[in-house]
């Protein structure tokens, strides 16, 4: 199975084959993987160089590498063909959800809207205090799957942005 | 001696002071909320009684039911912790009144240097700095309009009820001030009930400096060193180190000997921090008084030697101060970060959860106090922060490079932290040079994205491939222990 | 400055080299065998390599290809740890053939004083008391017994070819030398491959006392304060703290004079510690150097704040030494547990086994020095050694308090541990009052079977009743999980 | 069902109802449990009292309480009446395995013997070091699983004890 894997900014093609060898680009690189927690956490060695892995979670879910957070996500080619162009390379859609519980106080987009990452999409009041919910990354409004004035429990979706070229 | 308290808190700050009565040979009750029945502190302590649901309202802020039962299972004193009751005089009242021991200043004070304006008055007649503005609270935005306009642009708004932050609005121009006097109020009212405001003249570039005191019955006051608290987001602080990178001697004594005349004039008792705005000029005015033990406590405590909690009991009890102010002595630097369960990549969204991945750090140099262990559900209801990572040593550089040893040995998962955000200021160069003010997080924050050599972006893929398949594999395993698959999920329903 | 180094060690002393490494930014190489290919010292380092299988011999003691290993990833120094090479003078001299920095005395300095015949030689030249006896090694029970009639019982013999206590026994009467011979010699050939022994006047009831010593290759050396190492079961340490209890101004001068001296002599260069048996009178004579660092030197990095192994890699790289003596303070009182994989109440037999449970202390004081992660495997190959708790407080009393309050934190399952022995100590009258001697383990161990208060006996069998019902309600568990299911397991066996 | 638990040097009568409550001794004790770990971890507050329990593992398990270790075993009533006597309150028995594996040396008690606490009852060779295998109780010595000179894997049954009364 071929999986194109995004690691940050970085997009990786990796095949997995039945004898379960890795290939990274189409080539072999020397390594040697542990797991230390299943399916959450490993030790890495790469050529010599010795990483630790760690998924934390989340959605899109982020990993540790050695000291450094990034989004990495791993979708194999049947499930990309299957989405067609939509998810694939520079498409990639994000979702913005609630975090907590709260009232969706504002909506300050609308759909069809380009913003840039950062950008404020609503305003969420939670625990006495006004939370901001921003855009992780430039891209265009999809989506807005919430209303001002609701009540909005922890993990609603609020907004899908789809990447847009700058 | 104290045989038995009741520690009205919970999270770090309760094991926290469990642990400093255990070592004092004092019995411990704690109190719990239902959603914190399996929480640390309950465990730790010799004793744990239920007093209500989730909601602080509902639990943690029962002044009655804690006094209820704190007599009911023979305490001697109440240690609030900070947050929740701990600057609340009529919680101080009602413990003293049931016979009991506050561990803290008594709710005379409390009254007194909790209003802000009262606090300001006090300052004021001995002679220590204050901002330009109001003495008074403002309650409508004619008024306010007028002291801008008299006091100078830009001004700081806050709620005149209560502090920690919340409701706080830099006002830069004319034209901005009915927008953020209608947030401001807002705010205050909902988390003060309170709408009313103080005015002050903002100080640009100021940083935050706070003067760690401590007071006996008797009158003695003693102050224990600075913490530059400046790496602050809406007012709430992220990193707080001792000394102040740029606090020098002569600053040292002069914010030493305002806080020493506050504290006189207040009549002080037990630990209390003054904190102070000092423009780059090396001027300061006075802020308030955290009339409680704050959370960055720790970082004086490793470089005077001192255990503050400790400390507060033996004065609680009616001892005097064992040390005379010659024989404080601050040893090399400390700093410590707050990790909160908030995404700091996501505006510092707080975000509850399970921590399902754990690793603190150790070794040299570093303490973490915390409740977490793995397993740990975050609750939403409270307070975010979840572990403090404190390093000590012989100079700052050591400080920091042991701090930033520690967060990379630091790892959580199962919900978002402000991990990156420290690991990022720990290495950045304004930073690592201390330059930097309570403007900083704004202009620093957040970074650009960070990247991965070429070997640490084809391990992450491996471990990204592996976790896939895993999830494939075993579809019937807990969905809820992976994100993947909560990924694929959502994916699934659009 | 050095930029990269190789570790040649594992568990909690290679992290430990790590962790000092990362904060200087140093790079590092691990090396492993192949059962500690998960270990927490591979994962922390830069770059990790496999040397070889479980057995030392064929892994951390190969000394080809360690300096093969160092030279071919670009490394300019090798730190040994303790155990393994770290007193080895071959791997010093191929270290430094190879053009790399060994990062401890060099092979000279290893050869003369892991001799243990020429450092006596070297101490008593310098006027140091060593005790009396033989200076040869004597290799027939003949001729010891002549020795043995001449210095007198009760009397000690220690194996000429190493330490670390094995092979040592005491012999209080002329009946019982052929036995303890026979068992000294025997496990002298077993541990270090050579018979020879030494022949020492046993001091009773004497105190091991060490000092710590640092020493540049300019010639300066400095003491850094004694450790009071008594509490030692077969002689090997199980507590360490310093201040020693009975070591007053005086004989902490005249320990710090010998150790300077013996230094000198020897020319010595970097960490290294000199052991001394203190008799009751306060008369002491010399027992050994161990030209290395010592498990136990968290207990003076506490103590003085100063970074015992960031000293050791600026020295190797020739750096001079960066205080004088009268800058090296000490604050306080600092103790040490070796928590180890033995089973304390059956004769500290030692156990491997996978570590199921984990909670390891922090907080106030505390420090932990271990390379153990939940689910971590404690191979049978190595010391049993899994962490070092470290506690620091103004005076012995708060340091013993915090370390009891850390005791009760610290929770280890899937493997027996020395932690009983800890709890019985900390908390035992002779040691609190720092009354205890090279006997006092003999003495005071084990104790009677603990008692459990009513309440913590009924809280003991609901959790007892309710493991054994989730036992029977999921037999399909993992049995190797469920110590329960293996008690059953066995039941069925007879 | 109930079980008779033997917690350190005292015996508890706990009977489980069908709908979960405990009793204790006959008697309804105010308690609240919970698992922190399934089946290895609990939190247990009696009568207001919190205390920590932790199984650590071990043949006899050992129980963390609080700060205590001790031995800890829960038997079914149906698993007590089929072992009959032997195994009865009173009759316990230990098993003396080898913790590591070595080369017994030596074993010095024969079976038929009474030997106390602590008492030597074979030296295994294992790390270089010579190890005292000891008598974990008083007790009889019922059996001698391994001899002299042999060879012994980690686990392996060296002695049976029964509980011998002073």
């Amino acid at each position: 199975m071929r999986y194109e894997v995004r690691v940050g900014a970085r997009t990786v093609h990796v095949e997995a084959s039945p004898d379960g060898r890795l290939l990274v680009e189409g080539r072999v690189v020397a390594h040697e993987v542990r797991e230390i927690v299943p399916a959450r956490h490993w030790s890495v060695i790469v050529e010599g160089s010795s990483h630790e892995i760690a998924l934390l979670g989340g959605d899109p879910p982020r990993m540790r590498v050695d000291d450094t957070e990034v989004v990495v996500t791993a979708v194999d080619e049947r499930t990309l063909a299957a989405r067609g162009d939509r998810a694939s390379v520079g498409g990639a859609r994000h979702e913005v959800r609630a975090p907590m519980p709260g009232l969706l106080k504002a909506v300050h987009v609308a759909e069809g809207d380009v913003v840039e990452r950062n950008a404020a999409l609503a305003t969420l009041e939670a625990m006495k205090m006004e939370n901001e919910l921003r855009a992780p990354a430039r891209g265009k409004v999809q989506r807005i799957a919430a209303r001002a004035g609701a009540k909005v429990e922890s993990g609603a979706l609020i907004a899908v942005l789809v990447d847009e070229p700058a | 001696m104290l045989h038995k308290v009741l520690v009205a808190n919970r999270g770090e700050i309760a094991v926290r002071v469990i642990r400093a009565c255990r070592e004092m040979g004092i019995r411990t009750v704690a109190v719990y909320s239902d959603v914190d029945r399996t929480a640390m502190h309950v465990r730790m302590a010799d004793e744990a009684f239920l007093i209500g649901t989730a909601a602080p309202s509902a639990s943690y802020l029962r002044i009655e039911r804690l006094v209820e039962t704190a007599k009911r299972t023979g305490c001697e004193a109440v240690h609030p912790g900070y947050g929740f009751l701990s600057e609340n005089a009529d919680f101080a009242q009602a413990v003293a009144d049931t016979g009991l021991v506050f561990v803290g200043p008594p709710a005379s004070v409390q009254r007194s240097l909790g209003s802000k304006t009262e606090a300001r008055r006090i300052a004021a007649s001995v002679g220590v700095p204050v901002a330009q503005g109001t003495m008074d609270p403002v309650t409508d935005v004619a008024a306010a309009r007028e002291v801008c306009d008299r006091v100078g642009y830009p001004i700081l708004l806050k709620p005149a009820g209560g502090g920690g932050g919340k409701g706080m609005r830099i006002v830069r121009a004319a034209e901005d001030l009915a927008d953020a006097w209608r947030g401001a109020t807002g705010e205050a009212q909902t988390a003060f009930g309170a709408p009313a405001l103080l005015i002050e003249r903002y100080i640009e570039h100021g940083r935050h400096v706070e003067m760690q005191i401590l007071a006996d019955e008797a009158g003695e006051v003693r102050w224990l060193g600075e913490r530059d608290c400046s790496v602050q987001r809406r007012h709430q602080k992220l990193i707080e180190e001792t000394p102040g990178p740029s606090v020098d001697d002569d600053l040292r004594a002069r914010l030493a000997d305002a806080a020493l005349r506050i504290a006189r004039a207040a009549r002080y008792v037990n630990a209390g921090t003054c904190e102070f705005l000092v423009a780059p000029d090396g001027t300061f005015v006075f802020l308030e008084v955290n009339t409680r033990l704050q959370v960055e406590h720790p970082v004086t405590e490793l470089a005077t030697g001192l255990d503050l909690v400790a400390l507060q009991l033996r004065v609680a009890a009616g001892e005097r101060l064992p040390f005379a102010q010659d024989e404080v002595v601050r040893h090399g630097a400390a700093i410590e970060c707050r990790v909160t369960a908030e995404d700091a990549r996501a505006g510092f969204l707080p975000a509850g959860g399970r921590v399902d991945l754990l690793r603190l750090p150790s070794g040299p140099g570093i303490r973490v106090d915390s409740a977490l262990e793995l397993g740990t559900w975050v609750p939403d209801e409270y307070d975010p922060l979840i572990a403090k990572v404190v390093a000590h040593g012989r100079d700052r550089a050591e400080a920091l490079a042991r701090m930033r040893r520690a967060l990379r040995e630091t790892l959580v998962g199962g919900l978002p932290t402000s991990l990156p955000f420290h690991a990022h200021v720990l290495a950045e160069a304004d930073f690592v040079a201390g330059r930097y003010d309570t403007g900083y997080v704004g202009e620093h924050w957040p970074p650009p994205e960070p990247e991965l050599d070429d070997r640490q972006t084809i391990a992450a893929a491996i471990a990204a491939v592996l976790a896939a398949r895993a999830t494939h594999a075993h579809p019937a395993a807990d969905p809820a222990r992976s994100p993947w698959a909560a990924a694929a999920r959502a994916e699934a329903l659009e």
